[in-house]
Protein backbone atom coordinates (compact mmCIF):
# COMPACT_ATOMS: atom_id res chain seq x y z
CA UNK A 1 0.00 0.00 0.00
CA UNK A 2 1.33 3.13 -0.79
CA UNK A 3 1.44 6.40 1.35
CA UNK A 4 0.85 8.46 -1.75
CA UNK A 5 -2.78 6.87 -1.85
CA UNK A 6 -3.28 7.16 1.34
CA UNK A 7 -1.99 10.45 2.14
CA UNK A 8 -2.17 14.31 0.42
CA UNK A 9 0.30 16.13 -0.69
CA UNK A 10 -1.15 19.05 0.24
CA UNK A 11 -3.11 18.42 3.06
CA UNK A 12 -6.00 20.77 4.21
CA UNK A 13 -4.81 23.94 6.13
CA UNK A 14 -6.44 23.06 9.82
CA UNK A 15 -6.24 26.18 11.09
CA UNK A 16 -9.14 26.99 12.92
CA UNK A 17 -8.72 30.29 13.96
CA UNK A 18 -8.61 32.50 10.85
CA UNK A 19 -9.70 35.70 11.16
CA UNK A 20 -13.14 36.12 10.67
CA UNK A 21 -13.30 39.67 9.50
CA UNK A 22 -16.58 40.23 7.27
CA UNK A 23 -17.22 43.23 5.09
CA UNK A 24 -15.07 45.67 7.11
CA UNK A 25 -15.79 44.75 10.56
CA UNK A 26 -12.89 45.59 12.68
CA UNK A 27 -10.98 42.85 14.74
CA UNK A 28 -13.26 41.55 16.98
CA UNK A 29 -12.17 40.85 20.91
CA UNK A 30 -12.14 37.13 20.27
CA UNK A 31 -9.46 37.76 17.57
CA UNK A 32 -7.03 39.74 19.90
CA UNK A 33 -3.91 38.57 20.76
CA UNK A 34 -2.73 37.25 24.28
CA UNK A 35 -2.94 40.57 26.63
CA UNK A 36 -3.78 39.14 30.11
CA UNK A 37 -1.71 37.02 32.31
CA UNK A 38 -2.95 34.74 35.11
CA UNK A 39 -1.61 32.72 37.74
CA UNK A 40 -2.48 29.33 36.62
CA UNK A 41 -2.28 25.88 38.96
CA UNK A 42 -3.91 22.41 38.22
CA UNK A 43 -3.58 22.81 33.99
CA UNK A 44 -0.95 25.25 33.07
CA UNK A 45 -0.01 25.36 29.19
CA UNK A 46 2.77 23.20 28.13
CA UNK A 47 6.08 25.37 29.06
CA UNK A 48 4.58 27.49 31.14
CA UNK A 49 6.87 29.40 33.10
CA UNK A 50 6.29 30.53 37.21
CA UNK A 51 2.96 29.52 36.82
CA UNK A 52 1.97 32.38 34.37
CA UNK A 53 -0.21 31.69 31.30
CA UNK A 54 -1.67 34.13 28.72
CA UNK A 55 -4.91 34.57 27.01
CA UNK A 56 -7.17 37.55 25.20
CA UNK A 57 -9.88 36.68 27.47
CA UNK A 58 -10.33 35.98 31.71
CA UNK A 59 -8.54 35.23 34.21
CA UNK A 60 -10.48 32.17 36.21
CA UNK A 61 -10.23 30.46 39.79
CA UNK A 62 -12.68 27.37 40.34
CA UNK A 63 -13.36 25.48 42.86
CA UNK A 64 -15.02 21.83 41.83
CA UNK A 65 -15.68 18.87 44.25
CA UNK A 66 -15.10 15.66 42.76
CA UNK A 67 -17.50 12.07 42.96
CA UNK A 68 -15.78 11.17 46.32
CA UNK A 69 -16.77 14.74 48.06
CA UNK A 70 -12.89 15.90 47.59
CA UNK A 71 -12.79 19.44 46.67
CA UNK A 72 -10.25 21.42 44.58
CA UNK A 73 -9.03 24.81 43.79
CA UNK A 74 -7.48 25.30 40.13
CA UNK A 75 -6.56 28.57 38.56
CA UNK A 76 -5.35 29.34 35.04
CA UNK A 77 -6.62 31.11 31.44
CA UNK A 78 -9.90 31.27 29.27
CA UNK A 79 -9.72 32.61 26.22
CA UNK A 80 -12.46 35.45 25.17
CA UNK A 81 -14.58 33.73 22.78
CA UNK A 82 -16.76 31.43 24.91
CA UNK A 83 -16.13 32.94 28.16
CA UNK A 84 -19.88 34.41 28.05
CA UNK A 85 -20.80 30.91 28.33
CA UNK A 86 -17.48 29.46 30.67
CA UNK A 87 -17.93 32.65 33.52
CA UNK A 88 -21.71 32.07 33.70
CA UNK A 89 -21.28 28.08 33.94
CA UNK A 90 -24.56 26.61 34.87
CA UNK A 91 -26.39 25.94 37.96
CA UNK A 92 -27.27 22.84 36.54
CA UNK A 93 -23.69 20.72 36.56
CA UNK A 94 -24.18 17.33 38.22
CA UNK A 95 -20.96 18.20 40.40
CA UNK A 96 -20.64 21.06 42.83
CA UNK A 97 -18.50 24.07 41.65
CA UNK A 98 -18.07 27.67 41.70
CA UNK A 99 -16.05 29.28 39.18
CA UNK A 100 -15.30 33.40 39.14
CA UNK A 101 -13.54 35.10 35.70
CA UNK A 102 -11.40 38.82 36.31
CA UNK A 103 -9.96 40.35 33.83
CA UNK A 104 -6.60 42.16 35.22
CA UNK A 105 -3.23 40.82 35.79
CA UNK A 106 -2.73 37.73 37.83
CA UNK A 107 -6.30 39.07 39.76
CA UNK A 108 -6.97 35.05 40.02
CA UNK A 109 -4.14 34.14 42.20
CA UNK A 110 -6.37 35.34 45.05
CA UNK A 111 -9.73 34.96 44.26
CA UNK A 112 -11.28 32.38 46.76
CA UNK A 113 -14.23 30.76 45.36
CA UNK A 114 -16.22 28.79 47.81
CA UNK A 115 -18.76 25.65 46.96
CA UNK A 116 -22.55 26.76 46.18
CA UNK A 117 -24.61 24.38 49.33
CA UNK A 118 -25.67 21.02 48.18
CA UNK A 119 -29.43 21.21 47.50
CA UNK A 120 -31.68 18.86 48.63
CA UNK A 121 -32.47 16.76 45.54
CA UNK A 122 -28.66 16.07 45.21
CA UNK A 123 -28.60 18.59 42.40
CA UNK A 124 -27.32 21.82 43.64
CA UNK A 125 -28.03 25.45 42.85
CA UNK A 126 -24.66 25.99 41.23
CA UNK A 127 -23.11 29.55 42.20
CA UNK A 128 -21.31 32.01 39.66
CA UNK A 129 -19.90 35.45 40.29
CA UNK B 1 -5.29 23.16 48.10
CA UNK B 2 -4.35 24.90 44.90
CA UNK B 3 -4.67 22.03 41.97
CA UNK B 4 -3.75 19.31 44.01
CA UNK B 5 -5.91 15.81 44.48
CA UNK B 6 -4.33 13.94 47.34
CA UNK B 7 -4.26 9.96 46.94
CA UNK B 8 -6.09 10.31 43.87
CA UNK B 9 -4.78 10.05 40.10
CA UNK B 10 -5.35 13.75 38.64
CA UNK B 11 -6.81 12.86 35.74
CA UNK B 12 -3.98 13.01 32.67
CA UNK B 13 -5.67 16.72 30.88
CA UNK B 14 -5.57 17.00 27.00
CA UNK B 15 -1.97 17.17 25.92
CA UNK B 16 0.43 16.45 23.62
CA UNK B 17 2.15 12.83 24.23
CA UNK B 18 4.99 11.14 22.36
CA UNK B 19 3.53 8.78 18.59
CA UNK B 20 6.70 7.14 17.48
CA UNK B 21 6.26 6.38 13.95
CA UNK B 22 8.32 3.73 12.22
CA UNK B 23 7.87 3.37 8.58
CA UNK B 24 10.09 -0.17 8.59
CA UNK B 25 7.49 -1.47 11.39
CA UNK B 26 4.36 0.04 9.28
CA UNK B 27 6.00 -2.22 6.37
CA UNK B 28 6.86 0.79 4.04
CA UNK B 29 10.18 0.48 3.62
CA UNK B 30 10.09 -1.19 0.50
CA UNK B 31 9.03 2.70 -1.12
CA UNK B 32 9.46 4.97 1.22
CA UNK B 33 13.45 6.00 1.02
CA UNK B 34 13.77 8.57 4.49
CA UNK B 35 13.09 9.18 7.15
CA UNK B 36 12.10 5.80 7.72
CA UNK B 37 10.91 6.90 11.44
CA UNK B 38 10.05 10.14 12.89
CA UNK B 39 7.78 11.29 15.87
CA UNK B 40 4.33 12.47 14.94
CA UNK B 41 3.04 13.26 18.88
CA UNK B 42 -0.85 12.62 19.56
CA UNK B 43 -3.13 14.30 21.81
CA UNK B 44 -4.78 12.57 24.62
CA UNK B 45 -6.36 13.33 28.02
CA UNK B 46 -10.18 15.02 29.20
CA UNK B 47 -11.72 17.75 27.60
CA UNK B 48 -13.01 19.03 31.60
CA UNK B 49 -14.77 22.61 31.77
CA UNK B 50 -13.49 25.14 32.04
CA UNK B 51 -12.03 24.59 28.87
CA UNK B 52 -8.63 26.78 29.51
CA UNK B 53 -7.19 29.14 26.56
CA UNK B 54 -4.45 27.03 25.36
CA UNK B 55 -7.16 24.72 24.36
CA UNK B 56 -8.55 26.73 21.78
CA UNK B 57 -11.94 25.68 22.24
CA UNK B 58 -14.80 26.50 20.14
CA UNK B 59 -18.39 27.80 21.08
CA UNK B 60 -19.63 24.61 19.87
CA UNK B 61 -17.23 22.47 22.70
CA UNK B 62 -17.84 24.84 25.63
CA UNK B 63 -21.16 23.96 24.90
CA UNK B 64 -20.88 20.68 24.59
CA UNK B 65 -18.33 20.12 27.84
CA UNK B 66 -21.08 22.45 29.92
CA UNK B 67 -23.72 19.74 28.66
CA UNK B 68 -21.70 16.72 29.38
CA UNK B 69 -21.30 18.43 32.91
CA UNK B 70 -25.33 18.57 33.41
CA UNK B 71 -25.88 15.31 31.89
CA UNK B 72 -22.72 13.00 31.14
CA UNK B 73 -24.62 10.28 30.06
CA UNK B 74 -26.86 12.02 27.69
CA UNK B 75 -23.46 14.46 25.93
CA UNK B 76 -20.19 13.27 25.51
CA UNK B 77 -17.15 15.56 26.09
CA UNK B 78 -15.63 17.30 23.89
CA UNK B 79 -12.36 15.22 22.00
CA UNK B 80 -9.02 15.96 22.39
CA UNK B 81 -7.72 16.47 19.33
CA UNK B 82 -4.71 17.98 17.26
CA UNK B 83 -5.40 22.06 16.47
CA UNK B 84 -2.15 22.90 14.93
CA UNK B 85 -0.10 20.20 12.71
CA UNK B 86 2.85 20.71 10.75
CA UNK B 87 4.55 18.88 7.47
CA UNK B 88 7.40 16.40 6.81
CA UNK B 89 9.88 15.81 3.91
CA UNK B 90 9.38 12.17 2.67
CA UNK B 91 11.72 11.15 -0.34
CA UNK B 92 9.78 7.61 -1.94
CA UNK B 93 9.84 5.67 -5.16
CA UNK B 94 6.90 6.01 -7.01
CA UNK B 95 5.05 3.50 -9.23
CA UNK B 96 7.16 4.56 -12.26
CA UNK B 97 10.01 3.62 -9.64
CA UNK B 98 11.50 7.51 -10.02
CA UNK B 99 12.87 8.75 -6.91
CA UNK B 100 10.17 11.91 -5.41
CA UNK B 101 10.64 14.55 -2.99
CA UNK B 102 7.71 15.61 -1.35
CA UNK B 103 5.87 17.59 1.54
CA UNK B 104 3.46 15.83 3.53
CA UNK B 105 0.97 18.24 5.42
CA UNK B 106 -0.04 17.79 9.02
CA UNK B 107 2.05 14.59 9.62
CA UNK B 108 3.08 16.41 13.18
CA UNK B 109 1.16 17.46 15.92
CA UNK B 110 2.36 21.04 17.30
CA UNK B 111 -0.55 21.21 19.89
CA UNK B 112 -3.53 19.71 21.09
CA UNK B 113 -6.89 21.50 21.86
CA UNK B 114 -10.66 20.43 22.71
CA UNK B 115 -13.25 20.02 19.55
CA UNK C 1 -32.89 33.06 -1.11
CA UNK C 2 -32.78 36.72 -2.00
CA UNK C 3 -31.47 39.61 0.09
CA UNK C 4 -34.06 40.56 2.68
CA UNK C 5 -34.62 44.33 3.62
CA UNK C 6 -36.05 44.71 7.35
CA UNK C 7 -37.08 47.64 9.39
CA UNK C 8 -33.95 48.87 11.51
CA UNK C 9 -33.52 50.40 14.98
CA UNK C 10 -30.07 49.89 17.40
CA UNK C 11 -30.60 52.74 19.52
CA UNK C 12 -27.94 51.69 21.49
CA UNK C 13 -25.47 51.32 18.48
CA UNK C 14 -23.86 48.19 19.41
CA UNK C 15 -24.89 45.81 17.19
CA UNK C 16 -22.16 43.76 16.23
CA UNK C 17 -21.07 42.36 12.40
CA UNK C 18 -23.96 44.84 10.64
CA UNK C 19 -22.00 47.44 8.40
CA UNK C 20 -22.97 50.90 8.39
CA UNK C 21 -23.56 50.82 4.42
CA UNK C 22 -26.19 48.19 4.50
CA UNK C 23 -28.32 50.20 6.46
CA UNK C 24 -30.67 53.04 5.34
CA UNK C 25 -31.21 55.70 8.27
CA UNK C 26 -33.77 57.81 6.64
CA UNK C 27 -36.65 54.92 6.50
CA UNK C 28 -35.21 52.98 9.51
CA UNK C 29 -34.39 49.82 7.32
CA UNK C 30 -31.59 47.68 6.93
CA UNK C 31 -30.65 45.11 3.64
CA UNK C 32 -29.58 41.56 4.87
CA UNK C 33 -27.29 39.51 3.73
CA UNK C 34 -28.57 36.65 1.49
CA UNK C 35 -30.36 33.67 3.73
CA UNK C 36 -30.80 36.17 6.48
CA UNK C 37 -34.21 36.85 8.23
CA UNK C 38 -35.56 39.86 10.04
CA UNK C 39 -36.25 40.27 14.40
CA UNK C 40 -38.06 42.26 16.40
CA UNK C 41 -37.56 43.12 20.00
CA UNK C 42 -40.03 44.76 22.09
CA UNK C 43 -41.19 45.64 25.66
CA UNK C 44 -44.65 44.84 26.97
CA UNK C 45 -45.19 46.23 30.59
CA UNK C 46 -47.53 44.75 32.70
CA UNK C 47 -49.85 47.43 32.47
CA UNK C 48 -49.74 46.71 28.02
CA UNK C 49 -47.71 49.32 26.62
CA UNK C 50 -45.51 48.60 23.85
CA UNK C 51 -42.25 50.22 23.59
CA UNK C 52 -39.57 48.95 20.39
CA UNK C 53 -36.50 47.89 21.71
CA UNK C 54 -34.60 46.99 18.27
CA UNK C 55 -34.90 45.42 14.95
CA UNK C 56 -32.77 44.07 11.94
CA UNK C 57 -31.31 41.46 10.30
CA UNK C 58 -31.34 37.99 11.87
CA UNK C 59 -28.24 36.41 10.13
CA UNK C 60 -27.71 32.92 12.07
CA UNK C 61 -30.65 30.79 12.88
CA UNK C 62 -30.39 28.25 15.81
CA UNK C 63 -33.18 26.08 15.19
CA UNK C 64 -34.10 25.26 11.57
CA UNK C 65 -37.86 25.59 11.93
CA UNK C 66 -37.21 29.38 13.36
CA UNK C 67 -37.89 32.37 11.36
CA UNK C 68 -39.93 30.62 8.31
CA UNK C 69 -42.70 32.64 8.62
CA UNK C 70 -44.33 35.50 6.85
CA UNK C 71 -45.13 37.32 10.10
CA UNK C 72 -43.54 37.88 13.08
CA UNK C 73 -44.87 35.63 15.82
CA UNK C 74 -43.94 35.37 19.49
CA UNK C 75 -44.23 32.06 19.73
CA UNK C 76 -42.22 31.31 22.38
CA UNK C 77 -42.25 32.41 26.64
CA UNK C 78 -40.11 34.97 27.16
CA UNK C 79 -37.34 34.75 28.93
CA UNK C 80 -36.84 36.04 32.50
CA UNK C 81 -34.57 39.12 31.60
CA UNK C 82 -36.16 42.36 32.52
CA UNK C 83 -39.07 40.32 33.99
CA UNK C 84 -40.08 38.36 31.31
CA UNK C 85 -41.41 41.83 29.40
CA UNK C 86 -39.72 41.15 26.66
CA UNK C 87 -41.37 39.69 23.01
CA UNK C 88 -38.82 38.58 20.50
CA UNK C 89 -39.83 37.65 16.75
CA UNK C 90 -38.54 36.65 13.69
CA UNK C 91 -39.52 36.23 9.78
CA UNK C 92 -38.35 36.23 6.47
CA UNK C 93 -40.23 38.08 4.23
CA UNK C 94 -39.84 42.49 3.05
CA UNK C 95 -40.37 44.78 6.83
CA UNK C 96 -42.18 41.91 8.43
CA UNK C 97 -40.46 42.89 11.70
CA UNK C 98 -42.40 46.11 11.75
CA UNK C 99 -44.65 44.86 14.47
CA UNK C 100 -45.40 41.77 15.92
CA UNK C 101 -48.29 39.30 17.09
CA UNK C 102 -48.26 37.02 20.33
CA UNK C 103 -49.03 33.72 20.25
CA UNK C 104 -47.33 31.69 22.96
CA UNK C 105 -48.23 29.78 25.58
CA UNK C 106 -49.06 31.33 29.07
CA UNK C 107 -46.37 30.85 31.54
CA UNK C 108 -48.16 28.89 34.37
CA UNK C 109 -46.38 30.67 37.30
CA UNK C 110 -48.30 33.66 36.09
CA UNK C 111 -51.50 34.39 37.20
CA UNK C 112 -52.51 37.26 34.79
CA UNK C 113 -53.03 35.54 31.63
CA UNK C 114 -50.35 37.78 29.60
CA UNK C 115 -50.48 36.79 26.50
CA UNK C 116 -53.29 37.54 23.56
CA UNK C 117 -53.24 36.85 19.96
CA UNK C 118 -53.28 40.37 18.49
CA UNK C 119 -51.24 42.73 16.67
CA UNK C 120 -49.41 45.74 17.98
CA UNK C 121 -47.70 48.63 16.44
CA UNK C 122 -44.74 49.74 15.90
CA UNK C 123 -44.24 53.00 18.56
CA UNK C 124 -44.32 55.41 16.55
CA UNK D 1 -21.65 -10.08 2.95
CA UNK D 2 -21.04 -6.17 1.62
CA UNK D 3 -20.61 -4.28 5.31
CA UNK D 4 -22.83 -6.57 7.30
CA UNK D 5 -22.12 -7.77 10.31
CA UNK D 6 -24.38 -10.71 11.47
CA UNK D 7 -25.17 -11.04 15.08
CA UNK D 8 -22.51 -8.42 15.73
CA UNK D 9 -24.06 -4.61 16.78
CA UNK D 10 -22.36 -2.55 13.61
CA UNK D 11 -20.15 0.18 15.35
CA UNK D 12 -21.50 3.63 15.00
CA UNK D 13 -18.96 5.11 12.71
CA UNK D 14 -18.13 8.96 13.15
CA UNK D 15 -21.39 11.01 12.03
CA UNK D 16 -23.09 13.76 12.98
CA UNK D 17 -25.83 13.04 15.96
CA UNK D 18 -28.65 15.71 17.43
CA UNK D 19 -27.85 17.68 20.47
CA UNK D 20 -30.51 20.04 21.65
CA UNK D 21 -29.29 22.74 23.71
CA UNK D 22 -31.71 24.33 25.82
CA UNK D 23 -30.70 27.55 27.39
CA UNK D 24 -33.05 28.15 30.36
CA UNK D 25 -32.15 24.05 30.97
CA UNK D 26 -28.84 25.96 31.40
CA UNK D 27 -29.81 28.53 33.83
CA UNK D 28 -29.47 31.69 31.02
CA UNK D 29 -32.51 33.03 31.02
CA UNK D 30 -31.87 35.34 33.01
CA UNK D 31 -29.30 36.68 30.62
CA UNK D 32 -30.20 35.47 27.19
CA UNK D 33 -33.42 37.64 25.29
CA UNK D 34 -33.40 35.02 22.46
CA UNK D 35 -32.99 31.92 20.61
CA UNK D 36 -33.79 30.07 24.27
CA UNK D 37 -32.77 26.95 22.40
CA UNK D 38 -30.95 25.78 18.95
CA UNK D 39 -29.55 22.69 17.86
CA UNK D 40 -25.90 22.57 17.95
CA UNK D 41 -25.88 18.76 16.92
CA UNK D 42 -22.12 17.05 18.01
CA UNK D 43 -20.20 14.24 16.25
CA UNK D 44 -19.93 11.23 17.84
CA UNK D 45 -18.71 7.32 16.87
CA UNK D 46 -15.15 5.41 15.97
CA UNK D 47 -12.94 6.39 13.52
CA UNK D 48 -11.35 3.31 11.97
CA UNK D 49 -9.58 2.14 8.71
CA UNK D 50 -9.80 3.00 6.33
CA UNK D 51 -10.64 6.74 7.08
CA UNK D 52 -13.79 7.69 4.53
CA UNK D 53 -12.95 10.88 2.64
CA UNK D 54 -15.96 12.11 3.76
CA UNK D 55 -14.91 12.37 7.30
CA UNK D 56 -11.66 14.53 6.07
CA UNK D 57 -8.76 13.04 7.61
CA UNK D 58 -5.86 14.66 8.33
CA UNK D 59 -2.25 12.70 7.29
CA UNK D 60 -1.89 12.59 10.95
CA UNK D 61 -5.00 11.18 11.10
CA UNK D 62 -4.56 8.41 8.75
CA UNK D 63 -1.15 7.45 10.90
CA UNK D 64 -2.69 7.37 14.13
CA UNK D 65 -5.32 5.25 12.65
CA UNK D 66 -2.93 2.79 11.52
CA UNK D 67 -0.73 2.97 14.22
CA UNK D 68 -3.83 2.07 16.34
CA UNK D 69 -4.91 -0.80 13.99
CA UNK D 70 -1.74 -2.49 14.64
CA UNK D 71 -1.29 -2.13 18.67
CA UNK D 72 -4.78 -0.76 19.73
CA UNK D 73 -3.19 -0.46 23.12
CA UNK D 74 -0.37 1.55 23.00
CA UNK D 75 -2.17 4.05 20.24
CA UNK D 76 -5.45 5.67 20.68
CA UNK D 77 -7.62 5.89 17.37
CA UNK D 78 -8.17 9.66 15.78
CA UNK D 79 -11.14 11.20 17.45
CA UNK D 80 -14.69 11.94 15.50
CA UNK D 81 -15.03 15.69 15.73
CA UNK D 82 -16.96 18.89 14.41
CA UNK D 83 -14.79 19.72 10.95
CA UNK D 84 -17.49 22.83 10.00
CA UNK D 85 -18.97 24.99 12.45
CA UNK D 86 -21.88 27.40 11.49
CA UNK D 87 -22.62 30.70 13.57
CA UNK D 88 -25.94 31.51 15.69
CA UNK D 89 -27.25 34.94 16.32
CA UNK D 90 -27.81 35.61 19.88
CA UNK D 91 -29.67 38.63 21.75
CA UNK D 92 -28.91 38.82 24.72
CA UNK D 93 -28.22 41.72 27.69
CA UNK D 94 -25.49 42.48 29.01
CA UNK D 95 -23.28 43.67 32.39
CA UNK D 96 -24.86 46.97 31.69
CA UNK D 97 -28.38 45.49 30.81
CA UNK D 98 -28.00 46.83 27.38
CA UNK D 99 -29.91 44.63 24.83
CA UNK D 100 -26.78 43.31 22.60
CA UNK D 101 -26.89 41.81 19.13
CA UNK D 102 -24.63 39.16 18.59
CA UNK D 103 -23.13 36.77 15.69
CA UNK D 104 -21.26 34.01 18.31
CA UNK D 105 -19.26 31.68 15.90
CA UNK D 106 -18.70 27.93 15.63
CA UNK D 107 -22.06 27.18 17.48
CA UNK D 108 -23.86 24.46 14.77
CA UNK D 109 -21.72 21.37 13.55
CA UNK D 110 -22.24 21.22 10.32
CA UNK D 111 -19.87 18.26 9.55
CA UNK D 112 -17.94 15.54 11.50
CA UNK D 113 -14.77 14.24 10.45
CA UNK D 114 -11.83 12.12 11.85
CA UNK D 115 -8.84 14.10 13.56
Amino acid sequence: QNLDSMLHGTGMKSDPNQNKQEDGVTLAPEDTLPFLKCYCSGHCPEGAINNTCETNGHCFAIIEEDENGESTLASGCMKYEGSDFQCKDSRKAQLRRTIECCQTDFCNRDLQPTLPPPSPDGLFDGGIR
Amino acid sequence: RHGKRHGKKARLRCSKKALHVNFKELGWDDWIIAPLEYEAYHCEGVCDFPLRSHLEPTNHAIIQTLMNSMDPGSTPPSCCVPTKLTPISILYTDAGNNVVYKQYEDMVVESCGCR
Amino acid sequence: SEETTCAFRDPYQNDHGISESRISQENGTVLCMKGSTCYGLWEKTREGEIHLVKQGCWSHIGDPHDCHSEECIVTTTPSLVQNGTYRFCCCSTDLCNVNFTENFPPDPTDAMPFNSSHTFHRDE
